[in-house]
């Protein structure tokens, strides 16, 4: 078999994703400020602030360590990799077999934790607050999103997303209600895990409601840069995630011609599209909730998840 | 004379008889101390002496078999260790004024002559000897219990003298009843109290009376065993008395009585008419065993503690000869002979650290392996024998007795093992508070003779590392006498 | 010759702590007796990786003429002993490299030296043992040496209660391991492990045993609700002796359990699992609360000890609930699983105790709140601990997910189950597990974080030292293992081949060479894992983005004082404490859980008093069973003392009561 | 075995009992001691006559010890201890005298259904004899029970012991009876000289064993 083709396709999707990143969520801003009636920043915005900050010098706390300047690149990698392992357009991802949808929600975590550490490591107390307020809310999410995974995996019988998207294409896949509260829950999380609306305020300084703002605190120039591209890399992440598993339409087959690729990107881009209309609406809608709601909130998810699970067990047909 | 005049056992006895008259004549307490260790010396090479020659048939007065074997190498080698840690013990008691030489001329005579009793006790081939030398022991450990004089001493004395009287009573009645079953089938006189013949014709012995002689028996003998209710005088003259005699008292005496127990047991397992001593032995070892265990948790002073302990071990031997299969038997015996090598050791130890700490109070003891770490190790090392725990025998004991009684018995060793748990919780309590923390009180070393603690221990350990082989088939020998 | 090999090192181990006590006056006995351990438990490491790796075939067998005179004791050395030789040995080696260093500074070694090589050679004995008297004699030599190391600050009033209370589950422990094989010798095998396997026991004494076994084994292990003595006496005992108790003696009781279960018990019956399964998860999960609301580090990674044995029994669980099934590959999957999380557990554990004695030695302190900042004090111990900490919150590419995702896979073959009650409950475990996971991540975020990052709290952490070369050595060493294990987790799965193979008939397929290649448990599409490949990629992208920064146009750091919202503070009292990290947790689980109260007092306006909050808390296990037992306990002592204090006459009253009553009987019976 | 010798000692054996529940119904010292001496001189003749009948004649040794000893010494030295250590007349009781009674009562049909009905082998004299001795022997124990005064239950314990010689006695040939008799002889001699060595007259004032038991080893 040949592996040029495959490392080119992977290749694309990796840099597909680092470009197609900082615009999503530009669009997002740009929507959402439309919604309110307001002209918005353009949306290549995140791209020139991004460029911007590149090329400031950082300015670090006087007792940052080490770990404080290496964690930025480390968060980068890590979800980077956990984006390029989603397929967006194409299936059969070379590096697919390498991390199947838990090792992606882990590294996901792992990302997550180094980025709690960093905030604790200039030891300001809104470095605390995020810290703290950050791996309460994961608590309760990565447990909702193994269970997903879990009903994925149940209904699939793999916990690959090439295998899981394959068998959902598949004519053998029938519409199930399990995949209908997955898919709920995965929504919930995917607002919990990219500090949207409700659950915290991506826009907002207000300090003492903001989550991951306050984590990123004390970053500022490259570092700053760098982390967050990294969370628009993790939006641009549950986007395809949701798109491959529930809308797995349009993904062309491995070893297919340029042509189906085209097609896959083009698909891509719409569900991407959609998406973000509907995120930016549904944000538009709501108000952020206090912190000690959170957990209803993502209770809920937990609990779709679990019954998510449990009825694929019930009623295997449906 | 049936046995020839130069027969071991003629001589275990004789030497403490004897020697008890020499020290009765003997001011000087230094000596006399040399000489009680030097005879007691003496009767343990005799007791040795039993394996040397070939078993000669049970004679008139005197039987000799495994089982009294078995008890009378023990008693004489804990009474050997135990004159040498008194030898240690006693100058302290001087120093202090807590003694007299007067009175050490009296306890050191006392000595040999409970030595003498206890050992008559054993050979005897009559049940109203055996009993007569039962008593003879008894009141002389009443005595030394009473030796210091102190309100305490003279109370628990007495308390001991009118218990033990009244055992000692329906011990008597016991005995008569049996020589009243056995008339029939041996005839009047003596042949109908001779342990030799009893065994022999066991079978034809009135049954309905040997359950009630063995009833009363039980009741006699098992007050001096200690067993639960019986149990009350065997704390306070284990507290009161001076050390050498408490660790004589559980090393030795509780043994000689168990010894007499056993031997009617013997006899009534050789009847089958008769009603099963094995319940009742269960019972009542269960409730020492449980009994003790819960009385831990509120003792304040450490000898009474360990006497305490004596219970619940001389509890855990009775139920094991309950149990009544072979293992359990030869358990028993072996827990018994490791318990008093123990225990007596535990006193040792206990002795020299109230001498050391010039208190008995639990609360008053803290620290003792920083301030006296020989003692404090010492008590800790007895504490984990006792306990039952590896590497020392008594781990095995109690594993054969659990195991062999499981299957057949499965509730009652929960229940036996639930008593174990508490006592084991209890005395770790009791004893870690007294080992470890802070030290306080006295600190300052005290001159002590450890070479008897470190026999004992060392002995208790290799039981549980290796048994030899002679041992073993002697016990098991004796443990099928019991059956 | 394996075997007899590694009896010697006991028996050396022994002679060295026989040793230690003639060699009281001897200064420099310290380096020797650890030293003397190194070197015997690099032997019987090797002893044990022989016996795995190369001669996994033969299982030699040994008896000597000790112990119980009739049986003899009987030792054998089969692929699960030697794998848990080997766990045992590493911990050896690791504890006593680090105490080269760190026991320079013990104030009375005389109550650690002679008790450190007997703790190994007791757990030793317990792995090799082949009948149940040898197994016993080690477990409870085991428990006395470890009482004894726990009790070795013997100052501290609360290291002798808890080595009171240690003791005493010991002593349950060991009962309950005696009335199991009680049980089954009944069957009329005998005490020989071999004599017990031949022998079946019928379906109700087999629940019995393994009742009895999960309470005798999980006593030692720390399962809910038996963990109680756990996070009190491990803390209790100095560092590189905790990091043996946590890391080591726990799996030996682990393997105790594996041992009579899946080996001795014969063909389990699938209702087993239930309790298995649901203890496991609940200690998980409990276990990890526990440590979020721990302040004391040592006390924190003792819960986590907890919290690991609850992950390793969900393994176990579902291995029984497989091999109850017949379904012997995904029975492969969930042993491989357990075992794999075992090891790693040996390793992490070992590593944060380590780190954590090198905290203590640096700073006197075992209290979170009193340090931080040590990154740039420790900076060896820091990276060391670091590791652990990623690897022990289940995160890849290290180990501690390695056996977590293993374990998911074993819960996801769960529909292949007949019973619906083990299909719902398999799945509610697995959000249980994977609810430990996160909260073991929130967890080490805190403990990390607290004690490492930020600004010290005190000038004892201000002033804090890099440990002695060995310590780190120790500490570098087991994470090094910890990454290996992470990189390649099909090698591990592998090398537990002969193991598993052993226990449930069947090993998972084969892992492919070369290493690169992912690990595959069940089948190509079903899932795989590539650790090493991830890892090199990451790092790859990492090194990729920074010389592209550079590209970019590169522009040097500038210092200045911390930003923080504008209120720059410089007083270290404002950083996030433990509890305060711990917050939001707590009010989302602890206030059901252990009725945690929030109560802040505040002085009134004029006092300069500050106000205070303080958190108050309920132990479920403690409330709910250790304290009503402790007092039907103390109810029946104080019912029973005036038994002593009696008078004669009520003394003789009891004797001729008892004689009437039997004269009763008597008169009734005939 | 001649039917009159057996019913002398039946007799003699039965009074005994009936002196035991006498003592038992005494409630002033002295009228106790005298009792008491009643109660020896009946066992004396007992065991006589069962010498006479058994014709074992070691058994007069031990009705002389009881005549002479338990008749006669022990009741004066009680009496000069009584003086001597000002004890108050009155014995106190526990549980009153009636039921002490009717449980006397109840111990002598108990020992006798036990003795009866278990005997059905051994000849009728010791029968009847055991049944007695055991009767009087839970009597004895039945007073030092019930009674608080170290005297009382002293002479209880004796009764008891007169109970254990009768036994002795009666059982046909047994041997050692004498050295027992002796044997309990030095028992009693060591309890009543107990009183006196241990010098509870100097330590407390009265030998009511309450008092004594005032210094138990662990005080509350």
């Amino acid at each position: 078999m040949d592996l040029v083709r495959p490392t080119l396709v992977q290749a694309a999707q990796m840099v597909l994703v680092l470009l197609l990143a900082p615009g999503l969520t530009g669009s997002v801003r740009k929507l959402k400020a439309r919604l309110l009636g307001r002209q918005g920043p353009s949306i290549v915005q995140p791209y020139r602030d991004l460029w911007r900050l590149f090329r400031k010098s950082p300015v670090l706390a006087g007792n940052a360590s080490w770990l404080f300047r290496v964690v930025p690149y480390l968060v980068f990698a890590f979800i980077w990799l956990a984006t390029a392992l989603v397929p967006t357009f194409c299936l059969g991802l070379p590096f697919g077999p390498w991390a199947d949808l838990i090792a992606i929600t882990a590294m996901i975590g792992t990302a997550r934790f180094f980025l709690a550490l960093s905030a604790l490591d200039v030891g300001t107390s809104f470095g605390g607050i995020g810290a703290s307020r950050e791996v309460m809310i994961a608590s309760l999410a990565e447990p909702a999103m193994l269970l997903v995974v879990f009903t994925l995996a149940l209904v699939a019988g793999s916990t690959e997303l090439s295998a899981i998207t394959a068998f959902l294409l598949s004519p053998s896949a029938g519409l199930r209600v399990s995949m209908a509260l997955a898919l709920a829950a995965l929504l919930l999380i995917a607002l919990a895990e990219n500090s949207r609306l409700p659950i915290d305020n991506p826009a907002t300084h207000l300090e003492l409601t903001m989550v991951h703002e306050a984590m990123i605190l004390e970053y500022s120039g490259r570092h700053l840069a760098l982390l967050e591209w990294a969370a628009s890399l993790k939006l641009l992440l549950y986007f395809s995630l949701i798109g491959t598993i529930f809308v797995p339409w349009g993904l062309a087959k491995p070893g297919s011609s340029l042509t189906a690729y085209l097609a896959g990107g083009s698909f891509y881009l719409l569900k991407i599209g959609t998406g973000a209309i509907a995120l930016a609406i549904f944000e538009t809608g709501l108000a952020k909730m206090r912190l000690f709601r959170i957990p209803d909130f993502l209770g809920a998810a937990l609990m779709l998840g679990l019954l998510a699970t449990l009825l694929r067990f019930v009623s295997g047909s449906l | 004379m049936s046995h020839l005049p130069f027969s071991p056992p003629v001589w275990a006895l004789l030497v403490p008889a004897a020697s008890a008259l020499l020290l009765a004549f003997v001011r000087d307490w230094r000596r006399a101390a040399q000489i009680n260790v030097a005879a007691s010396f003496l009767s343990f090479c005799m007791a040795l002496g039993l394996f040397a020659i070939p078993r000669e048939e049970p004679g008139r007065y005197l039987l000799v078999d495994d089982l009294n074997t078995v008890f009378l190498v023990l008693n004489a080698f804990v009474g050997f260790t135990t004159s040498l840690f008194s030898a240690g013990y006693i100058p302290h008691e001087i120093a202090s004024g807590r003694l007299t030489p007067r009175l050490l001329r009296f306890y050191h005579a006392m000595y040999q002559v409970l030595l003498f009793g206890m050992t008559l006790a054993l050979f005897a081939n009559n049940i109203g000897v055996l009993w007569v030398a039962v008593e003879m022991a008894t009141v002389t450990t009443v005595l030394m219990v009473g030796i210091y004089r102190t309100p305490e001493a003279i109370e628990a004395s007495w308390k001991y003298m009118m218990l033990s009287s009244v055992a000692i009573a329906l011990a008597l009645f016991g005995t008569t009843l049996t020589y009243v079953a056995a008339r029939q089938a041996l005839g009047e006189g003596t042949e109908a109290m001779r342990w030799s013949s009893l065994f022999k014709h066991a079978a034809e012995l009135d049954p309905s009376l040997l359950n009630l002689a063995f009833l009363f028996v039980l009741l006699g003998y098992g007050t001096k065993v200690g067993l639960v209710p019986l149990h009350a005088w065997l704390p306070d003259a284990h507290a009161e008395g001076p050390t050498p005699i408490s660790a004589v008292l559980s090393g030795l005496l509780l043994n000689v009585a168990l010894y007499a127990v056993i031997r009617f047991k013997i006899l009534l397992a050789g009847n089958s008419h008769v009603l099963s001593p094995g319940p009742l032995l269960i019972a009542m070892g269960l409730a020492s065993v449980l009994f003790a265990a819960f009385m831990f948790y509120r003792r304040r002073d450490i000898k009474r503690l360990f006497g305490y302990s004596s219970i619940e071990h001389m509890g855990i031997i009775t139920f094991a000869f309950g149990l009544g299969n072979p293992l359990a038997n030869f358990a028993g015996l072996l827990h018994m002979a490791l318990h008093s090598l123990t225990k007596s050791g535990i006193f040792f130890m206990v002795g020299y650290i109230s001498q050391a700490k010039g208190t008995q109070k639990i609360a008053d003891i803290r620290g003792l392996t920083e301030s006296h770490p020989f003692l404090g190790w010492g008590l800790l090392a007895g504490t984990v024998a006792i306990l039952g725990m590896p590497p020392f025998g008594l781990f095995l004991s109690e594993f054969l007795i659990v195991s062999s009684g499981f299957s057949t018995h499965p509730w009652v060793i929960l229940l036996f093992l639930l008593g174990l748990l508490v006592a084991f919780s209890g005395l770790v309590l009791r004893i870690s508070g007294m080992a470890f923390g802070r030290p306080t009180g006295r600190i300052e070393p005290i001159q002590v003779i450890p070479l008897p603690f470190w026999i004992h221990m060392l002995l208790v350990l290799a039981a549980g590392i290796f048994l030899p082989t002679v041992v073993v088939t002697c016990f098991r020998q004796t443990a099928q006498l019991i059956r | 010759m394996t075997l007899i090999t590694a009896l010697g090192c006991s028996a050396a181990l022994l002679l060295i702590s026989i040793a230690s006590v003639l060699l009281r006056r001897f200064s420099g006995r310290n380096a020797l007796v650890y030293a003397a351990t190194l070197a015997v438990s690099l032997l019987s490491l090797a002893c044990g990786i022989e016996a795995l790796l190369v001669s996994p075939a033969g299982s030699p067998t040994l008896s000597l003429p000790l112990g119980v005179p009739w049986l003899h004791t009987h030792f054998r050395l089969d692929a699960l002993s030697s794998l848990f030789l080997a766990i045992i040995s590493w911990g050896g080696v690791s504890s006593s490299l680090f105490a080269l260093g760190y026991g320079r500074h013990e104030s009375s070694p005389e109550r650690i030296l002679p008790f450190f090589p007997l703790f190994l050679a007791g757990m030793i004995w317990v792995v090799l043992a082949d009948d149940a008297y040898v197994f016993l004699f080690g477990w409870e030599i085991m428990s006395l040496a470890s009482w004894a190391l726990v009790v070795s600050h013997h100052r501290e009033e609360e290291n002798i209660r808890a080595g009171h209370l240690y003791l005493t589950m010991a002593a349950i422990g060991a009962f309950t391991l005696l009335l199991a094989f009680g049980l089954l010798a009944s069957a009329g095998g005998g005490y020989l492990f071999s004599s017990i396997r031949a022998s079946a026991l019928s379906p109700r004494l087999a629940g019995a045993v393994l009742l009895l076994t999960t309470i005798g084994a999980g006593s030692k292990a720390g399962l809910f609700p038996l963990h109680a003595w756990l996070p009190l006496a491990h803390p209790a005992a100095p560092s590189h002796v905790s990091a043996l108790m946590s890391g080591v003696m726990t799996k030996v009781a682990i393997y105790g359990f594996i041992r009579i279960v899946f080996d001795l018990l014969g063909p389990p019956s699938w209702e087993g699992s239930l309790p298995l399964l649901l203890l496991g998860g609940v200690t998980a999960v409990l276990g990890v609360l526990y440590a979020l609301m721990q302040h004391d580090l040592k006390r924190l990674l003792a819960y986590h000890t907890v919290e690991n044995i609850g992950i390793i029994f969900i393994g176990l669980g579902l291995a029984l609930a497989f091999s109850a099934n017949r379904i012997p590959w995904a029975a492969a999957l969930s042993l491989t699983a357990a075992l794999f999380h075992t090891i790693n557990h040996s390793l992490f554990k070992g590593l944060l105790f380590l780190g954590s004695g090198s905290v203590l030695e640096a700073t006197g302190e075992r209290e979170m709140d009193k340090l931080g900042g040590l990154i740039h004090r420790m900076p060896g111990t820091t990276v060391a601990f670091l590791l652990g900490s990623v690897a022990i919150s289940g995160l890849p590419p290290l180990n501690g997910f390695a056996s977590e995702w293993l374990t998911f896979q074993a819960i996801l073959v769960s529909p292949n189950l007949p019973q619906w009650a083990l299909k719902f409950l398999i799945v509610a475990v697995g959000a249980l597990l994977a609810l430990s996971a996160a909260l073991a991540a929130a967890c080490f975020v805190k403990a990390f974080g607290v004690s490492f990052l930020g600004r010290p709290r005190t000038s004892a952490a201000a002033e804090a030292r890099e440990t002695d070369p060995w310590s780190l050595s120790a500490l570098f060493a087991n994470a090094f293992f910890c990454l290996l294990a992470g990189l390649f987790p099909g090698q591990v799965v592998n090398a537990l081949g002969p193991v598993v193979q052993e226990l449930a008939g069947q090993a998972l397929p084969r892992q492919s060479l070369p290493f690169w290649e992912p690990m595959i448990p069940i089948a190509q599409n079903r899932s795989s894992y590539d650790a090493f490949l991830l890892f090199v990629l990451i790092a790859f992208a990492g090194l990729m983005i920074a010389g592209l920064v550079r590209g970019i146009g590169f522009r040097p750091i500038r210092r200045s004082p911390a930003w923080d919202c504008g209120y720059p503070d410089p007083s270290p009292a404002t950083q996030y404490t433990s509890p305060s990290l711990a917050q939001p947790i707590r009010r989302v689980y602890a206030s059901s859980l252990f009725g945690a109260r929030e109560a802040v007092e505040s002085s009134p306006p004029g006092d300069p008093r500050p106000a205070r909050i303080s958190v108050k808390m309920r132990d479920p296990a403690w409330e709910g069973l250790y304290l009503p037992i402790a007092r039907i306990v103390s109810f029946l002592a104080d019912r029973l003392n005036p038994m002593q204090f009696l008078t004669i006459r009520r003394y003789l009253l009891l004797v001729f009561l008892l004689l009437v009553f039997l004269l009763l009987l008597l008169s009734l019976w005939i | 075995m001649n039917t009159i010798g057996f019913d002398v000692a039946h007799l003699l054996s039965g009074s005994l009992v009936l002196v035991s529940f006498i003592l038992l119904y005494q409630d002033r010292v002295f009228a106790l001691l005298h009792m008491f001496t009643f109660h020896a001189l009946v066992l004396s003749f007992s065991v006589a006559w069962q010498a006479f009948v058994q014709d074992a004649p070691h058994l007069y040794i031990t009705a002389a010890i009881a005549l002479i000893f338990k008749a006669l010494l022990i009741p004066i030295v009680l009496r000069r201890i009584v003086v001597q250590l000002r004890i108050h007349q009155v014995l106190e009781t526990v549980g009153g005298i009636g039921p002490t009674m009717l449980a006397g009562m109840a111990l002598v049909a108990l020992s006798l259904v036990v003795t009866l009905r278990t005997t059905h082998a051994g000849d009728r004299l010791s029968r009847e004899d055991l049944a007695f001795a055991l009767a009087v022997i839970l009597l004895g124990m039945l007073m030092i029970v019930t009674r608080r005064n170290a005297i009382s239950q002293i002479i209880g314990f004796m009764s008891l012991e007169n109970g254990l010689i009768l036994a002795a006695a009666g059982a046909k040939g047994m041997p050692l009876v004498v050295e027992i008799s002796v044997a309990f002889a030095v028992l009693i001699a060591f309890i009543v000289i107990g009183i006196f060595l241990f010098r509870i007259r100097e330590r407390f004032d009265t030998v009511d064993t309450l008092v004594v038991e005032r210094f138990r080893g662990e005080r509350r």
